[in-house]
C-alpha cells in the first residue's frame, strides 16, 4: 500500500565506494552494488553491479520484461530493492533531482491538471515562484516550438501528444539525472527526429547525466556515450558498449562505418541473449 | 388454549398483564397471550389499526383518543389507571441542593427544566408550571427528553428541575441523582385536588377484538379483573415487575404504580375527572377533538 | 432532438412521480388502514397547511443549520484526517478499530455520552451529527486515498514532491471522488442524526420535533408530509454535492 | 524485523488499548460524575458478568443473526441494481431522487410505515435494517461504477460483450472495490439499524434491548459493555469483508 | 456517462453506397461518408470521406493528434461522430467482429483476468466454450512461441508484455476488421520485427481487413497495401498511395527501389503536410 515508504528501508546510503574501472575518467554518477530484486518467485535481478558515469548518456537495450523499467524504478528509489545499494557520489537520494519520463506516462499526468500545470509541476517542487514556472515553461515550449494546446487536460490529448507533454515536465526541471523510459515511442515521425535533436542539445549544453530505455537500437546508438545491453531476466550486462562517434551528431553519423560497426555489434550480443534462453 | 396478541410497553403500569400471566389467569380462561415488547405505546397503537396486536396492558389515554376520533377501530379500556400523589406516574424532581420546598419556587431558580418526551407530557409539564406562576421563556426552557435519559441527564446536573415519569423518579430519588419535589402534579394542579385521579392511560383491546371474538375478549377481560384485584389485595403482586420490566429489582417495591379501576367500577368523579383530563388536553391541542369519555369504557365480563 | 433535451431535463421528476405513484397506489389499495397510510394528497395539503399555518418554514431552516454546522465540522475533521490515514498503512491499521467501532455504534446509544459532555441544546445535536458524519467521510476518504492509482504517486514522489505535498497535491486529488461520496454520505447521516436527536433530544424546533409530534398525536398526513420534507431536504443537499462534483472532477473515470 | 512484524500484527490492538486508554482516562480525571461515566473496568465486569449470567451471548446471537440477514438482503438487491443504475445514466438520474430520499430519511421515522407493511416481531427489523444497508449499497456501487474507467468498458464492447455482459464482466469488476466500501457502509448501518429497531421498536432480545434497558435502569457499566460490545461486533463484520476485499481486489489502485 | 449508448445514435446503416473508383477491382469493406466530429472548439473531422477496401491491409500514418485512434473508435463504434455515416457493406455495426489492439493496451486490460483469460475473453463473447478457448489460445501462443506466463496479471507485466497480450488478445478471435492503433510501440526490436511477420502471415492466410496505425514509416510501408496519409486536424486524406510489392514481403522488399520510392514518396506527403501548418 506504501511503496514509497518501504522504498526507504533501502539503503541509498550517501558513501563513496571504489570505482570500477571507466573508460572515460569520470567519476560514477551512480553506482549500483549487489542489486536483488525479485517479483514472487521470478528473480528479476541477483548481485547487480552497475556503475553510470557522470555526465553521459546511457542507452538501456534489452528485451521486454528484462527489467529495465524495473532497473530505473529502484535507483528513483520507486519500488524498494531486495538487496543491494544504490549511491550517488556523495548525495541522499532526496537531494537530487530527478527527470522521469515514464513508460507509462498516461498514467503519470495529473489529470486534474492542464497540460501547462503538469509542466510546471516539478518547478513547484523547486519552490520556483509562480510568475517564473510560467515563464520556463513557455521559454521551453518556445525553445521545442511545439505547437500544442497546453490548456487542455491530459485526457483531452492523444497519446503522442500526452507523451510530449511527459517529456516537457521532464525537462523543465533541469535535472540532474534524466530517466526517460521509451520516451518516444508515441510520437510521429517527424517529432520523434526532432524531439532526439533536441535531446541531444539539451545533453550537450547541460551535461546531465541521462539513462534512455529504447526499443529502436538505431535511436538507442545514436544518442548514447554507452549502451547498456541486458540480459533476460535474471538481468546480466550482457555488454556496455561505448559509442565513439563525435557530437554533435547527425545524419551523416548513422552512415559512418564506425557507427555501422556499433550498431551492429550492440544487435549481435542482443540477438544472442534474447535467443540463448 | 386462545391466542391473544398482546403489545406490551414493559412499564410498571403494565403491571396486571404481568401479575395475569405469572399467576396463572389467563391460562385459567383458557387464554394464550403472545407478547411483543414494544417501546412505546405510540407503536402499539399503530400495530392495533395495522391488526397485528389486539390488546395491551397500557395505552396512553391522549393518544389512544387521537386515534378513536379517526378510526373504526378504536381503542376500548378494560381499566383505566389513576394517577395521584398517592399513585404516582409523574413526579416534579429538582437537582441536588436547589433548595426549593414547592413547585411554586422554581421560579427564579430553576431556568433549565426538562419534560418526558412526547406532546401530552411536554403539554402537561408546561401547564403545571403555569399553574404555578412559571412562563415559559421569561422563568424558564424547557427540554424534552425521553424517559430513558432523564437518570442520565438529572445526575450529570445537566437540568434543574424535570417532570419525570416512574420508575426514572424513584430511581433518581434513590441514587441520589435528583430530590424528589412534588408526585401526582397532574391531579393536584391541573385538575385541582390532590385526591383527583388523572387517567393517563389503562388497560386496552381493539374494538376488533371484542366484536370478532367476543368469547375470547370476555375472558380476557375476566383475567384482567382477576389480575387487578390481586394487585389491590397483595402488595407482593409488585413482585412481577422484577423480570418484566426494567425497574431494578430493589426498587420494586417502592416504585409509583398508578390505580388500576376496571371500567365498571370507576365513579362518577373518576368520570368527571377524567372527562376533565381529556378536555383539558383537547384545549391544549393534545387530543385534536371534543371527545366523551365514556364511550369507551367497556366491561365485557359482566 | 428538442424533446430529447425535455426528457433529459425531467429525469429527476420522475423519481418523484414515481415514489408519489407507489404510494398513492399503496394507499388506494386499501390493503392498510387508510389512518396509518393516508393518500399522498393529505399529506401535501399537510404539508402546504404545515408552510402556511405553522411554522414549517422555520422548523426547515433549523434543521438545515444544524446540519449544514454538523456536516462542515464534519469535513473540516474527516478530510484530512482521511487523507493521512488512507495514505500511511500504519495509522490505518491502528485507527481502524476505533473508527468502525464507533461507525457500528448507534448514535442513539450514545446520546448520554453525548449529553454529558455538551449539555443539552443546539450544541449536543450539533456535535453528535458532526461526529456521524465525520466517521462516513472519514471512512470514505481513507479508503479513496488507499486505491488511489499508485504511479501518480510515483511520478510526484519523482519530482520531489514532499511526503506531506503529495498528499496534498495527489492524494487529495486522485480520491476526490472517494470525498465526494463520503461528503454525500456525509450531508444524509448528518441530516438523519440531526432529525433523530431532535425527535429523541428534546427541542423545541426542527423537523424532527415536528415529526415526533405528528407521530404521537397520529397526525399521518402531517408526519409523511415532515418525512417528505425532510426526503427531499436531503435529496436537494446531494443534488448540491453532486453539481459541484461534477465541476470539480471533470477527470473521473479517465 | 521480527519486531516489525510483531508490531504490524499489533496494530489494530493500538486502536482499541487508545480508545480503552482515552476512556480511562476521562473516566478517571473526574470530570463527569463516575456513575455516568465508569471506568473501563467496570465497564468489564460487566460485560463478562452479562457473558456469565445474563444471555449477553443470546443476545449477541440475536443481533448477528438480524444483521447478517438484513445484509445479505441488502446486498442481493442492491449489488445488481446498482450496477445497472451505475451504467445507465437515464436511470440514475431519474431514479436519483428515490435513493437520496430515503438515505436522508432517519429510519426511525420509518418504524410506523415498515410496522405497517411488515407487522410486529423480527421480520419487520430485518426490513427495516436491510432496507437502510441496501439504500447505502445501491448508492456506493452506482458511484463506483459511474467512475470506472471507460477505456475498459470500450474494450469489451468492442470485442462483442453485450450490454448486459459490460455489466457483469467490466462494471461489476471496476467498481468492486467500491462494492466492498458499500458493503461495508452497509453492514455498519444494518447494524446499527437493528440495534435502533431492538430500542425503538421494542424487541425481548438483542443488543438494543440490553441497551435500552440498561439505560432506563441506569446501570451504566452494563450500558457500555453493551455498546462496547456492539461497537466491536462492528468491527469484526467490517474486518471479515476488508479480509474478503484484500483477497479479492488484489489490483486496486494499479 | 455512457458513450456507449450516444454511439448507438449515430447512424451505422446496413445499405450500400455508391463506391468511389478503387485501384483494385474490390468491394469496399468500409464505407465512411461525411465524416464530422469535434471536440469543444477543435474540429477533428469535417465531412470526411473513406473506403476501407475489404481484405487489404490499410496503414494510417499522420502526425500525433490528427484524429487516427478518433477515427477507427468511430468505426468501431466506440465513440459517436457528430454528422456522417460509417457503413459495413450491408452489414450492420453489432454483426461485425472486431480485433482492437488499442493504443493504450495498458488500460484496455482486465487487471481482474489473468493475461491467459484477457486472451480468452473475446472468445468468451463468441460463446466459444471453455476447453476450445483454452485450444485456441494455446495454439496461438505456440505458432507465435512467445514465452511469457501467461498466468500473471497484467499489472504484474512488463509495458512490452502487456501489449504482447493486447495484440494475443485481437488475434485470437480471428476477426473481420483488425484495428490495430501502434500496437509494437513498446515491443522489443526482436519482437516487434517477428509480430511484423506473423501479422503480414496472418493476414496473408485469413485475408482479414485490417487498419494499421504506426509512426513507423518502413513498418507502416511493409506492411501495407495502402498508405492512408493524414494531414493535421481537421484531417483531410493527404495521400492514399498504393505499395505494390507482392507478398511474403521479406528483408530484401526493403531495398526494392520500388519500396524504397514509395517510402519516400510517403515521407515526403507527410513531411509537406505536416510543416504546411
Ligand atoms: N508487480 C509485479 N509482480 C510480478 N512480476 C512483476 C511485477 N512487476 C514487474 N514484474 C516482472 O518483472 C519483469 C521486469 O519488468 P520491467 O517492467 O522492468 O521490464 P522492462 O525491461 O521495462 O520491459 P519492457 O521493455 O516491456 O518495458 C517482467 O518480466 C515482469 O513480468
Ligand atoms: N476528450 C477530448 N476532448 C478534447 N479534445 C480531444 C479529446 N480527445 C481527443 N481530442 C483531440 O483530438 C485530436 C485527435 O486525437 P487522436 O487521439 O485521435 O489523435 P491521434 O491521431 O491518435 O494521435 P497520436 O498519434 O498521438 O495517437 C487531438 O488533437 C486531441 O487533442
Ligand atoms: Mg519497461
Ligand atoms: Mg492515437
Amino acid at each position: 500500500m506504501t511503496p514509497l515508504q518501504d522504498g526507504l528501508s533501502f539503503e541509498h546510503v550517501s558513501q563513496r565506494v571504489e570505482r570500477l574501472p571507466l573508460a572515460a575518467d569520470r567519476r560514477p554518477h551512480v553506482t549500483i552494488r549487489g542489486l536483488s530484486k525479485r517479483f514472487d518467485n521470478t528473480v528479476i535481478y541477483d548481485k547487480f553491479d552497475l556503475d553510470i558515469p557522470r555526465g553521459e548518456l546511457i542507452s538501456i537495450f534489452g528485451p521486454n520484461g528484462c527489467g529495465k523499467s524495473t532497473l530505473i524504478n529502484i535507483i528513483a528509489g520507486l519500488i524498494p530493492a531486495d538487496a543491494g545499494q544504490v549511491l550517488f557520489d556523495g548525495m541522499l537520494l532526496k537531494e537530487i533531482k530527478f527527470g522521469y519520463v515514464f513508460q507509462n506516462y498516461r498514467e503519470a499526468l495529473f489529470p486534474w491538471l492542464t497540460a501547462l500545470d503538469n509542466i510546471c509541476y516539478p518547478l513547484k517542487m523547486m519552490k520556483v515562484p509562480n510568475d517564473e514556472r510560467r515563464a520556463r515553461t513557455e521559454k521551453l515550449v518556445a525553445r521545442l516550438g511545439i505547437k500544442l494546446n497546453l490548456g487542455l487536460f491530459p485526457y483531452q490529448m492523444s497519446g503522442g501528444q500526452q507523451q510530449l507533454v511527459s517529456i516537457m515536465r521532464a525537462l523543465v526541471v533541469e535535472p540532474e539525472i534524466l530517466f526517460l523510459d521509451e520516451p518516444f515511442s508515441a510520437l510521429d515521425y517527424e517529432m520523434t527526429l526532432f524531439m532526439r535533436e533536441q535531446l541531444q542539445r539539451l545533453f550537450m549544453e547541460s551535461g546531465t547525466t541521462m539513462v534512455l530505455v529504447s526499443h529502436d537500437l538505431e535511436e538507442a546508438v545514436y544518442l548514447a556515450d554507452r549502451v547498456l545491453l541486458l540480459s533476460r531476466y535474471p538481468a546480466r550486462v550482457a555488454d556496455f558498449t561505448p559509442v565513439a562517434a563525435p557530437r554533435p551528431r547527425g545524419l551523416s553519423t548513422l552512415s559512418e562505418p564506425e557507427f555501422v560497426r556499433t550498431k551492429a555489434h550492440c544487435l549481435n550480443v542482443f540477438q544472442r541473449e534474447v535467443r540463448r534462453s | 388454549a386462545d391466542q391473544v396478541k398482546v403489545g406490551v410497553f414493559p412499564v410498571s403500569s403494565a403491571l396486571p398483564f404481568f401479575v395475569a400471566v405469572e399467576r396463572g389467569y389467563f391460562a385459567e380462561q383458557g387464554i394464550e397471550p403472545v407478547p411483543t415488547r414494544m417501546a412505546s405505546s405510540t407503536l402499539i397503537i399503530q400495530s392495533f389499526l395495522s391488526g397485528d396486536l389486539e390488546a395491551a396492558p397500557t395505552i396512553v389515554t391522549t393518544e389512544a383518543f387521537n386515534v378513536n376520533l379517526i378510526t373504526k377501530n378504536t381503542i376500548l379500556y378494560l381499566s383505566i389507571n389513576g394517577q395521584n400523589d398517592q399513585n404516582r406516574q409523574e413526579i416534579f424532581v429538582v437537582r441536588k441542593g436547589l433548595d426549593v420546598s414547592s413547585i411554586r419556587d422554581l421560579k427564579g431558580k430553576a431556568t433549565k427544566i426538562m419534560s418526558a418526551s412526547g406532546p401530552a407530557n411536554v403539554t402537561f409539564a408546561k401547564a403545571v408550571l403555569k399553574a404555578n406562576g412559571l412562563e415559559e421563556g421569561k422563568d424558564y426552557t424547557m427540554t424534552d427528553l425521553p424517559v430513558n435519559l432523564h437518570v442520565s441527564a438529572m445526575t450529570a446536573g445537566t437540568f434543574d428541575a424535570g417532570y419525570t415519569l416512574e420508575p426514572a423518579g424513584t430511581m433518581l430519588k434513590a441514587s441520589g441523582g435528583a430530590v424528589e419535589l412534588e408526585g401526582g402534579v397532574v391531579a393536584t394542579h391541573i385538575l385541582g385536588r390532590k385526591d383527583a385521579m388523572a387517567f393517563a392511560a389503562g388497560g386496552a383491546i381493539t374494538t376488533k377484538f371484542a366484536t370478532e371474538r367476543p368469547d375470547v375478549a370476555r375472558r380476557y377481560a375476566i383475567a384482567w379483573r382477576k389480575a387487578i384485584e390481586t394487585i389491590d389485595r397483595d402488595p407482593s403482586a409488585r413482585e412481577a415487575l422484577k423480570v418484566n420490566t426494567s425497574v431494578p429489582p430493589d426498587l420494586v417495591m417502592k416504585v409509583g404504580v398508578p390505580k388500576f379501576t376496571m371500567a365498571d367500577q370507576v365513579t362518577a368523579q373518576n368520570i368527571a375527572d377524567f372527562q376533565k383530563y381529556m378536555d383539558f388536553a383537547t384545549t391544549q391541542g393534545i387530543v385534536r377533538g371534543q371527545v366523551d369519555v365514556t364511550k369507551y369504557l367497556v366491561t365485557l365480563d359482566k | 432532438m428538442k424533446l430529447r433535451r425535455i426528457l433529459r431535463a425531467a429525469r429527476p421528476f420522475l423519481g418523484v412521480i414515481a415514489l408519489l405513484g407507489a404510494w398513492w397506489g399503496l394507499a388506494a389499495s386499501q390493503l392498510f388502514d387508510p389512518v396509518l397510510l393516508p393518500s399522498p394528497w393529505k399529506a401535501l395539503l399537510a404539508l402546504i397547511d404545515g408552510f402556511a399555518n405553522q411554522n414549517l418554514l422555520y422548523d426547515f431552516e433549523v434543521t438545515i443549520w444544524r446540519t449544514t454546522a454538523s456536516l462542515a465540522i464534519g469535513c473540516l475533521i474527516a478530510i484530512p484526517l482521511g487523507i493521512i490515514l488512507g495514505s500511511n498503512e500504519d495509522i490505518y491499521r491502528s485507527l481502524e478499530f476505533v473508527v468502525d467501532f464507533f461507525r457500528s455504534t448507534p448514535t442513539s446509544a450514545m446520546f448520554p455520552l453525548f449529553l454529558v459532555l455538551f449539555g443539552v441544546g443546539d450544541k449536543t445535536k450539533i456535535a453528535v451529527a458532526a461526529f456521524g458524519a465525520s466517521l462516513v467521510i472519514l471512512f470514505n476518504v481513507a479508503y479513496g486515498v488507499m486505491n488511489s492509482r499508485k504511479t501518480r504517486v510515483l511520478a510526484a514522489r519523482v519530482m520531489g514532491a514532499s511526503k506531506v505535498r503529495v498528499l496534498f497535491d495527489v492524494y487529495a486529488w486522485e480520491s476526490l471522488p472517494q470525498i465526494f461520496v463520503g461528503m454525500r454520505n456525509g450531508v444524509s447521516v448528518s441530516l438523519v442524526i440531526v432529525i433523530v436527536a431532535e425527535m429523541f433530544i428534546g427541542s423545541s424546533d426542527g423537523l424532527g420535533r415536528r415529526l415526533i409530534d405528528s407521530q404521537m398525536s397520529f397526525d399521518m398526513p402531517s408526519m409523511y408530509a415532515t418525512i417528505f420534507a425532510a426526503g427531499a431536504l436531503g435529496y436537494s443537499l446531494n443534488w448540491i454535492f453532486l453539481s459541484i462534483e461534477k465541476k470539480f472532477v471533470h477527470w473521473g473515470g479517465k
